[in-house]
């Protein structure tokens, strides 16, 4: 009797997203991101979501359906604009998404503080640009830093390649990205795999997240969406 | 492993096993293992905590973490199984269950900081009215201090449960007003298991849920604290 | 590839390849390869500075970063070879080398960070004469903000060295005493590698090292910034 | 040509190390210690050393023979005192040591500091005990957290499974512990390993260390020691 539900819809595995929720979204661009999951809560219906992603969609798939079906009060992400992000655009050019940019690293580590418990840290990046204008900044040593606090999600969706009954996740190539981080960043974990194997048949040695961070888990069929470009 | 439910005083105050002596080592460590919810993960603490081990079904679906970097530990290593790479937080060697997941100390201790683990169980020199720990250092001045990951426990498990002897082999109590000895954590404690009773810490005080061997009245006065019943 | 030696005016101070023109795009990638000392951790920013990737040579042991979570990242994925799973910075399918290692964001960006990575080369709008790169924002009013990991890159690794063009299509400068653009970071630029000259920022201004079809007293009069010579 | 040196013998390994240095030693007791690196530091004669490690030795051997041999300065742990610690013992009782102690998980994010080029943070571990005496706190939401500062070293030895010709590693269950953090957070990182395999034949889904992190490498053969207890 693991914690970790192992589901039969991916609508079962976001049941129950309430309305203001903030969302972790793994991937970068489409690689790793959680395509049926975002489906299902776009079923599911949850609306006046902040997303923490890398990215703010791609054509009218994933991240940017979501956008479009307009159950999204803002963004939190490193790279807004992509060859073929126009949901985006346009609904943040309408003044209908609020946005906050954050540059790529500190983003990881500031969902990264909020699964280790660690209440804020000193990051030398963005230092002296417009995006650390009004923060706390340090010097210390000969370096000057600025503070910055952790960012926790209500609920995550991380898309990883196969886990265990367990939760256990192995994640595939680059597809991995934001998906550890987050499942460690969110009160609720979904994810969703292309194959859920018994337990034991992952090498231990090899898990990237444990399952004591999953509390949702469904598998999918793998889909094999179009690579774009920056 | 029999405990005497034969004179509980009131169904929905605290339970008081009168009629029968303290509860052996083996007995609290039974009685802790029940209380654990299904499907936790948690983190036993060297010494006495180790024993609520042997006390866990399998089929409860409770994954034990060890701060050294694994979830999923199995029962003590013999023989042929010894592993010097496989070890406890006490060094002492174990083994490994199926779904298994190994991982370094800085992701360990993110885990625990960041208030994965459902459960801990520690021991304890002394435990305030209020849930501070005292268990590190007993505060003599030739002694050599050694911390270990006791205060990152104490403050990262979802509920810290105390295991200790309510008092002292002297007769001192060791549930006090405010511990004498270094802390190790500041309120922290969410449950107090010893031979004597159980205790809940809460925002009121102390709740007794079970004595054994010992009235309330009895406890109250040779601890000179007052208690709350459920 | 052909760089004109024949005019070099001082082997110790800056060469003035003046009898030939501005280098190529090629032919600036083809340098800074060259440049790239063997053995080498190296991120190659999104754009023009992917092109430096064409020109290292596999016996230079150069171990390519990707900081959506990968070392030894191998060409561009073609056909068959095509895997959305594997991209680079720029969300282009890429290849996997023997050697190859996958981490999450976290772990790439605290790999940058923490100044383990030997080199990158960026692209850029402005550099100024103290190093400050300004690379993520042209500061029009409308522009959707994406900074992406410029600012990580910025300041993460041991030596940044910028690639553009040393003016714009109308000719102004790319080098200025100050940046009027927003800042990706503060003097974290070590070396500019541009069509016309490569410059070396260092604590007491700029020092060209060399030239390209034309005179450092020519640059230095259309740029209005005085530079020294090695 | 990797910029990792494959090295023949573990004295080659260690050569150059100054007196004066800051050196992290990897391993939980027994499991994941560098022996053959320590022993052979003990023979290159380095002195007045600062020693970072999660413990203070065992026995006579590994870390307790450096000790044994005068060549230690102050030791940085969490946990000193074991059954068998009786070196280090006897050196702080006469004086001849000095010890910071460390909650073992803010030591090792404080190593994961150092690495991360996180400049300071705020942890939540040690709040109002003893060894959170003199720092600095802040209230952050509704926690205390007090302020942790990175510990970098010059040297780091460190004990792992197998690593291949460009520093890739693999470490072995609990032996895993200290080093991947270690491996991030030292000027020049050494490392032993069982095998050194060829660059190709770890699988990069399951490189914990990549070789980016690694400076030179040794094969040593196994040696079983023996598992001591708490």
């Amino acid at each position: 009797m693991s914690r970790t539900l192992v589901l039969d819809t991916a609508d079962e595995a976001v049941a129950g997203i309430e309305d203001g929720s903030t969302v972790l979204i793994s991937g970068f661009g489409l690689a790793g991101m959680p395509f049926d999951l975002i489906d299902a809560l776009i079923r599911q219906g949850a609306k006046d979501l902040t997303i923490v992603s890398n990215n703010a969609g791609n054509g009218e798939i994933g991240l940017a359906a979501l956008l479009k079906a307009g159950r999204v009060r803002k963004v939190i992400c490193s790279f807004p604009r992509q060859a073929d992000s126009y949901v985006f655009d346009g609904l943040y050019r309408a003044g209908k998404l609020a946005l906050e940019v954050v540059p790529q690293g500190t983003l990881a580590e500031r969902l990264r503080a909020a699964g280790a418990g660690i209440g804020a840290f000193f990051c030398p990046t963005g230092v002296g640009t417009p995006l650390a204008e009004g923060k706390e900044t340090r010097v210390l040593g000969d370096r000057t830093y600025v503070l910055e606090y952790p960012i926790a999600g209500d609920v995550a969706l991380i898309g990883a390649f196969k886990g265990d009954t367990l939760g256990n996740l192995v994640y595939r190539k680059t597809a991995r990205n934001f998906g550890p981080v987050m499942a460690t960043a969110a009160r609720t974990v979904v994810v969703q795999v292309n194959e859920v194997v018994p337990t034991g048949s992952l090498d231990p040695e090899a898990v990237i997240t444990p399952g004591i961070y999953v509390d949702r888990l469904v598998a999918v069929p793998a889909r094999r969406y179009i690579v774009e470009g920056a | 492993m029999a405990v005497n439910n034969s004179s509980p005083k009131d169904h929905s105050a605290t339970i008081e096993h009168t009629g029968r002596g303290p509860l052996t080592a083996d007995e609290l460590a039974a009685l802790i293992a029940r209380n654990i919810p299904a499907g936790s993960y948690v983190n036993l603490g060297i010494g006495q905590p180790t024993r609520v081990a042997d006390h866990l079904h399998p089929s409860s679906g409770i994954v034990l973490h060890t701060e050294n970097g694994m979830l999923g530990m199995g029962p003590a290593a013999a023989g042929g199984q010894v592993d010097p790479d496989l070890i406890n937080a006490g060094k002492l060697p174990v083994t490994e269950l199926p779904g298994a997941a190994y991982f370094h100390h800085a992701d360990s201790f993110a885990m625990m900081r960041g208030g994965h683990l459902d459960v801990c169980v520690l021991g304890a020199f002394q435990v305030s009215v209020t849930g501070d720990l005292a268990n590190w250092h007993t505060g003599e001045r030739d002694a050599i201090p050694a911390v270990g990951g006791a205060m990152d426990l104490a403050i990262g498990a979802k509920d810290v449960y105390v295991m200790m002897t309510l008092f002292t082999k002297d007769g001192a109590p060791k549930v006090v007003p405010a511990c004498t000895y270094p802390l190790t954590g500041v309120r922290c404690v969410t449950r107090i298991y010893t031979d004597l009773a159980v205790l809940d810490v809460t925002p009121h005080g102390l709740v007794a849920r079970e004595t054994f061997g010992a009235s309330i009245a009895e406890l109250q006065a040779r601890l000179n604290i007052t208690m709350d019943t459920p």
